[in-house]
């Protein structure tokens, strides 16, 4: 989960964690990293086993991997 | 690739229609920024800081005040005070306090050219004149520009309450460095250790500027029940309501935005720099407020592009395979921090080739110079630089064509990426091959000549976007959006929309709508539009033609799913409806035929360029001419294939500007010493050859139409194209940009 | 705040009255450079002298004997179109369309390049190099001065107040001349190091008279007479030429700024002039 | 402070405005008369944008003192076309998709115009050459170039077959 992993998580790249929801899994992140939520709301993308999934409503049943990344901006 | 039997596909994709906005730009008529009048207007100025970096110790207005026209006076002392909180009004969320004081100065001003006052008057000349009176009482502070200089221990601090983000543990030390990032897999380290060939070096490049030949300008309009109106040229008017509202503490629905026409942005024109100003301005005044920029006010105080220091090393065995990459990229951030650059960064070192051993870190590192912004592939072209040198460099030590060593390390769709997400239907290496295959490739060289080749890539985006779709009683057909055109979108959506109904391109008139008009739309960047807003548009068509079917099934008696649709008509057995006849006899069943479309799609898929470069170095003076220049793209497929050869031919120039002449110069007083066209020096027209546009068409399975994002990929590979054939025509490798003759002349000097 | 006046004066005695009436005023004839001084706020003249409805100041006339008088408000590219001059002065018709853009030229003038006192002027070379002169008027009457005596900093000169130049002067041709200047741009550019040459040459191609004059090497444009010495009495051979530059080498004193470093300033003053003795060369050979 | 009465012709037109002495062609034009199709992208000659003709020759707007135009003729991009029917340099850039955001049009087409009108058949270099006073950043001038060269293909065609 680069580059969130230096500055939220201690440096792990990689965490094992069980969640429903992307919501689900932002939150059990913020626990883990107090105010990852409010960064992530506008800094953070998410995609579920190699798809972009900008609805973090989106089920994470069945998923093996959630790639967090930096929502890049265009010019 | 460009297969006559799949262009058959449509009847209107990928043909060269006159835009629907056209006349009105050859004639003079289309309102721009800077051409907009408002009943009553009052003109604005804006006091901006002559120093680099100084305290402000009190401002006196007193006497600007009691200057006969002067009707509104604004200071950094009239905005809300804001807290840190990050705003996501644009397409990359900003920190709105900074954002706040990027357009107004409060304690301190951290460049040349920061805002400190404004004034509204009955004239420019009165304004002018009032500016001239308001007196600032500065402490002047030491000042940094350079990114080496920003970092030394010693350093003057912008910021003492920024801490550097992105270390393992908050420093308790301010720093100039805002921001830290870093990837990292696989052992780098081991796999250059390993290595057949490691090329190391260091890179630099200064600070250029988007470029855009209309000046910023907006009108805004304060009423008394607290709404506001304002109108301007941008790139996004959704994202100019946000962050207006943002900083000034309003409600978005109280701000109704209205874009004119833009001349020009390349990413310049995503943010806000005039509209909360004129908003307080006109709320004080209470009649409507222009400002506008003159030139030097965009080069001295709106966002440049960062320059970099980069430092690389790149391994390869001896058959050309990437083993390893260690780079470490510090981008300037300019006075505030929130560049995005080092993110974007991070994404596009070696995005496109296969590189399983890396460790990549960047920085954003802030200086007395104006808060860098987005310019077109933000972040991408500088570390690129790096990367598409070094790898010339690997070709040429391991004897290896640069095209072949390359293809070798390319990806494929289904590799992994740097980022680990499988690629999608990518066409890179397709575009490698017609670079290999084109003329350009083999073509003799003259004296004095070489050639070089870069490729580029750049994510692109997609995004959330809304579009409407409305029949007229006669059957021609309105799209209305929520994109400015900056390059001829219109008549992209115009085509996408005629194509999906089936009917004349000219049936289709297309409308960018206000903010209160539309539902929500980000901006026109991220070369998103076409794709994004194309697809809401296509929705949107697509639904328009659902209810059409169910019209003529009740004008014929049967269930509408019997109703198809083709070539503009309903069809049904033998019998045909027209779009016309269904829109005329739309009053006697159900009414007006709409429809909207409000997405956010993320199945973008990255563009890919490849540039082939002759240059021509005169070895007496250093000069360098470009000779011949041949650039090729995945493009997904073009819409309208005028304006997409358009968006790569002038973003390679753009990118030829940066490799050979533009830069910001400062001098030792931390002025930008070249705030005007005649002394930054973007390219004209006897400058350059044709620029060939090749369109390598690999569509996007997940767009109706197969379209990618055009608009960024060209700026990224010429940097390294121009490098690499002035490298090779003079033997020694360039790593400072920008290839001025000087600089050419200095190192044939110090070769000899 | 305050606006300055504007005079369109219709005789060269109403010019200079207006001028030496008011200290603040300042000539216009082209604009190219003053305009964008007054508003950038680099200067504020009290009045604007307009001399375009000056009759006869606006066009070229040959003189007695040979030469050319080329009028005050003489827009660059006019220049190119009298044949006659654009025949017998090509660096200095060169050297006038180097300036600006197009668009820049219809209106910039001879006499605005030099009174507007830029070391990088791309005209002052060649026709410092030409030998020129210019017709001052002022209120003590008419003088004849060296265009090269104009300049007497960046941004000064030498003129008295109440006066302005009314035309500038070329003598006859007696070889050829050409100028050259080195930008990083093709057009739209202020020369980093611009040279000028002019030379005669006799019937057995043995130099008889060479100036040379190099600009934004020093605070005014220099004519080197070490240069045209190293030339005179010789057939212009590769030794010649390279104690030519040599000389104009030496006579630099060139700054580093924004435009070019002073080392490689120096070093492309001996480039250029070595090349636009070439071309000058070229052309008298071709007249002879 | 008094202001100038200046009586001109725009476009063909006879036309009288107030102006401060130091006031440009170019803010008389777009802030006096309505004639916003100039631009300033520079305000010192450097972009070209402003391009009007004077007296038949193209010159930079905001280099030009809007006293100066006393009893002078002033084209600009509005007087280019004939009513509602294009000139064909702007039906060419039209056609070749030679602008991207259209700000330096107005300029581009005025300077090609006054190109053509002098030189019928100008090489590509010569076309280069002429612009070289335009600053386009969208278009790398690829398609602007090839369009002048288009319209100055087909105006010769028109005069054979007026001729």
């Amino acid at each position: 989960m680069p580059p969130f992993d230096s500055e939220f998580f201690g440096g792990s790249d990689r965490l094992e964690m069980a969640a429903d929801t992307l919501f689900g899994l932002v939150g059990k992140l913020d626990e883990l990293a107090p105010g990852f939520a409010d960064l992530a709301h506008v800094r953070a993308a998410f995609a579920i086993d190699g798809v972009y999934t900008p609805d973090w409503s989106s089920s994470l049943k069945g998923a093996s991997e959630v790639v967090l990344l930096p929502r890049v901006a265009g010019g | 690739m460009n297969a006559p039997a799949e262009k058959k596909l449509f009847r209107l994709v990928g043909t060269r229609p006159i835009r629907p906005d056209g006349i009105e730009k050859v004639t003079g008529k289309a309102i721009y920024g800077p051409d907009f009048v408002a009943p009553n207007m009052l003109q604005g100025a804006i006091l901006r800081s002559p120093h680099p970096h100084a305290r402000i110790r009190g401002i006196d207005t007193s006497k600007a005040e009691v200057l006969p026209g002067v009707k509104a006076i604004v200071t950094g002392a009239d905005f809300p005070e804001l807290d840190s909180a990050m705003v996501a009004g644009g397409e990359a969320p900003a920190n709105i306090k900074y954002m706040a004081r990027k357009c107004m100065a409060t304690d301190k001003v951290v460049f040349d050219g920061h805002p400190v006052a404004a004034v509204a008057a009955t004239s420019a000349t009165i304004a002018e004149a009032a500016i001239q009176l308001i007196e600032v009482d500065y402490e002047v502070l030491p000042h940094v520009i350079d990114i080496e200089d920003a970092l030394r221990p010693d350093a003057p601090i912008l910021h003492d309450d920024l801490f550097t983000q992105g270390l393992p543990e908050l420093p308790t030390t301010p720093s100039n460095a805002a921001m830290r990032v870093e990837v990292r897999r696989g052992d780098a380290a081991r796999a250059l250790s390993e290595a057949a060939a490691v090329f190391s070096g260091r890179f630099t490049l200064r600070p250029v500027h988007q470029g855009y030949i209309e000046p910023h300008a907006c009108v805004a309009s304060w009423h008394a029940d607290g709404q506001a109106q304002i109108w301007c040229s941008t790139q996004g008017h959704f994202t100019v309501r946000a962050l207006t509202a943002g900083i000034l503490g309003m409600e978005i629905a109280d701000i109704r935005v209205v874009p004119l026409e833009i001349g020009g942005g390349f990413g310049g024109k995503t943010t806000v720099y005039l509209e909360p100003v004129a908003v307080l301005l006109s709320r004080k005044a209470g009649r409507p407020v222009r400002l506008a920029m003159k030139r030097d006010d965009v080069f001295r105080a709106t966002g440049p592009a960062p320059g970099a220091v980069i430092d690389i090393r790149l391994g390869a065995g001896a058959d050309g395979t990437i083993s390893g990459a260690e780079v470490e990229f510090k981008y300037t951030g300019g006075g505030f921090p929130g560049a995005h650059e080092v993110y974007a960064g991070l994404h596009c070192t070696m995005s496109y080739y296969n590189v399983p051993d890396a460790h990549i870190v960047g920085w954003n590192v802030l200086s007395n110079i104006p808060t860098v912004h987005a310019y077109r592939a933000p972040g991408a072209p500088q570390v690129n630089f790096a990367v598409e040198s070094a790898m010339d460099e690997l070709a040429r030590r391991l004897g290896i064509d640069p095209i072949d060593i390359r293809l070798r390390n390319i990806a494929r769709p289904g590799d992994t990426g740097g980022m680990g997400m499988p690629h999608g239907a990518i066409g890179y290496a397709e575009t490698l091959e017609a670079a290999k295959a084109h003329p350009h490739y083999s073509a003799p060289l003259g004296p004095n000549q070489a050639r070089g080749v870069a490729c580029g890539s750049w994510g692109n985006y997609g995004g959330p976007s809304t579009a409407a779709v409305s029949v007229a009683e006669d059957g021609s057909i309105l799209v209305t959006e929520g994109n400015p055109d900056i390059g001829g979108s219109r008549a992209s959506m115009a085509i996408m929309a005629a194509e999906t109904l089936g009917i004349a391109y000219e049936k289709v008139r297309v409308v960018v709508a206000d903010t209160s008009s539309i539902g929500y739309s980000m901006g026109t960047g991220g070369s998103r539009t076409t794709f994004a807003t194309g697809k809401a548009v296509i929705q949107a068509a697509e639904a328009v033609i659902a209810i059409l079917r169910e019209r003529a099934a009740k004008q014929w008696n049967v269930a509408a799913g019997e109703v198809q649709w083709g070539g503009g008509e309903a069809v049904h057995g033998d019998r045909r409806l027209s779009l016309g006849q269904i829109a005329a006899a739309s009053g006697t069943t159900g009414g007006p035929i709409s429809a909207q479309a409000a997405i956010d799609p993320h199945d973008y898929l990255p563009g890919f360029g490849v540039h082939i470069c002759d240059t021509e170095v005169d070895r007496e003076t250093g000069q360098v001419s470009i000779v011949r220049y041949t650039a090729l793209q995945d493009v997904g497929r073009a819409i309208h294939a005028d304006y997409v050869e358009g968006q790569i031919q002038g973003g390679a120039v753009q990118g030829i500007g940066w490799a050979l002449n533009e830069a910001y110069v400062y001098n030792q007083a931390g002025l930008l010493d070249n705030p005007g066209f005649l002394d930054y020096r973007m390219p004209v027209a006897s400058d350059m050859p044709m620029i060939d546009a090749v369109m390598i068409e690999v569509p996007n399975p997940a767009h109706p139409y197969g379209v990618k994002g055009v608009g960024e990929t060209p700026i990224v590979p010429p940097l390294a194209a121009v490098a690499n054939a002035v490298s090779g025509a003079i033997g020694i490798r360039m790593c400072d940009l920008p290839i001025t003759p000087d600089r050419v002349y200095g190192l044939l000097l110090a070769a000899e | 705040m305050s606006s300055p006046a504007y005079h369109a004066p219709e005789t060269i005695e109403q010019a200079v009255a207006l001028l030496a009436g008011d200290t603040g005023a300042r000539p216009l004839a082209g604009g190219t450079d003053i305009i964008v001084q007054m508003r950038s706020g680099r200067s504020a003249p009290s009045a604007i002298v307009d001399l375009k409805r000056i009759a006869g100041i606006g066009g070229v006339r040959p003189l007695p004997g040979g030469g050319f008088a080329i009028g005050a408000t003489m827009p660059c590219t006019s220049l190119k179109d009298d044949a006659a001059l654009a025949a017998a002065w090509p660096g200095v018709v060169e050297a006038a369309n180097l300036i600006g853009s197009v668009q820049v030229r219809n209106r910039a003038t001879l006499a605005g390049n030099l009174c507007n006192a830029s070391p990088a002027a791309d005209s002052v070379p060649a026709l410092v190099a030409a030998g020129a002169t210019c017709l001052v008027a002022g209120p003590h009457g008419e003088r004849v001065v060296p265009v090269a005596d104009i300049p007497a900093g960046p941004g000064r000169t030498s003129l008295a107040p109440g006066e302005f130049v009314v035309e500038i002067r070329l003598p006859p041709q007696a070889g050829a001349d050409a100028y050259l200047r080195a930008t990083p741009r093709t057009e739209m550019d202020i020369a980093v190091v611009g040279v000028g040459a002019s030379l005669a040459l006799n019937a057995d191609g043995i130099c008889t008279a060479a100036r040379i004059a190099v600009g934004a090497v020093a605070p005014t444009v220099l004519l080197v007479g070490d240069a045209g010495a190293a030339l005179v009495g010789t057939r212009l051979d590769a030794a010649a030429l390279e104690r030519m530059a040599d000389a104009v080498r030496a006579a630099c004193r060139p700054i580093d700024d924004k435009r070019g470093t002073a080392e490689y300033r120096t070093a492309m003053a001996g480039v250029l002039a070595g090349r636009v003795v070439k071309i000058a060369l070229e052309r008298a050979g071709s007249k002879a | 402070m008094s202001k100038l009465l200046v009586s001109t012709s725009v476009n063909g037109d006879p036309q009288q405005f107030l102006c401060d002495p130091d006031t440009t062609l170019l803010d008389a034009l777009r802030e006096e008369m309505g004639l916003t199709g100039s631009k300033e992208g520079c305000g010192s000659g450097d972009c070209g944008a402003c391009t009007v003709m004077l007296d038949g020759r193209m010159v930079c707007s905001c280099l030009v003192l809007a006293p100066e135009v006393e009893g002078r003729q002033v084209t600009t991009i509005e007087g280019v076309a004939e009513g509602s029917r294009l000139h064909p340099i702007q039906r060419k850039f039209l056609e070749h998709g030679a602008l991207q955001c259209g700000f330096c049009t107005p300029g581009f087409i005025v300077a090609a115009k006054a190109l053509l009108d002098r030189n019928p058949d100008p090489s590509e270099s010569e076309v280069r050459y002429w612009l070289a006073g335009n600053l386009c950043r969208c278009t790398g001038y690829d398609k602007i170039v090839r369009a002048v060269l288009d319209a100055a293909a087909e105006l010769r065609q028109d005069r054979r077959a007026v001729a």
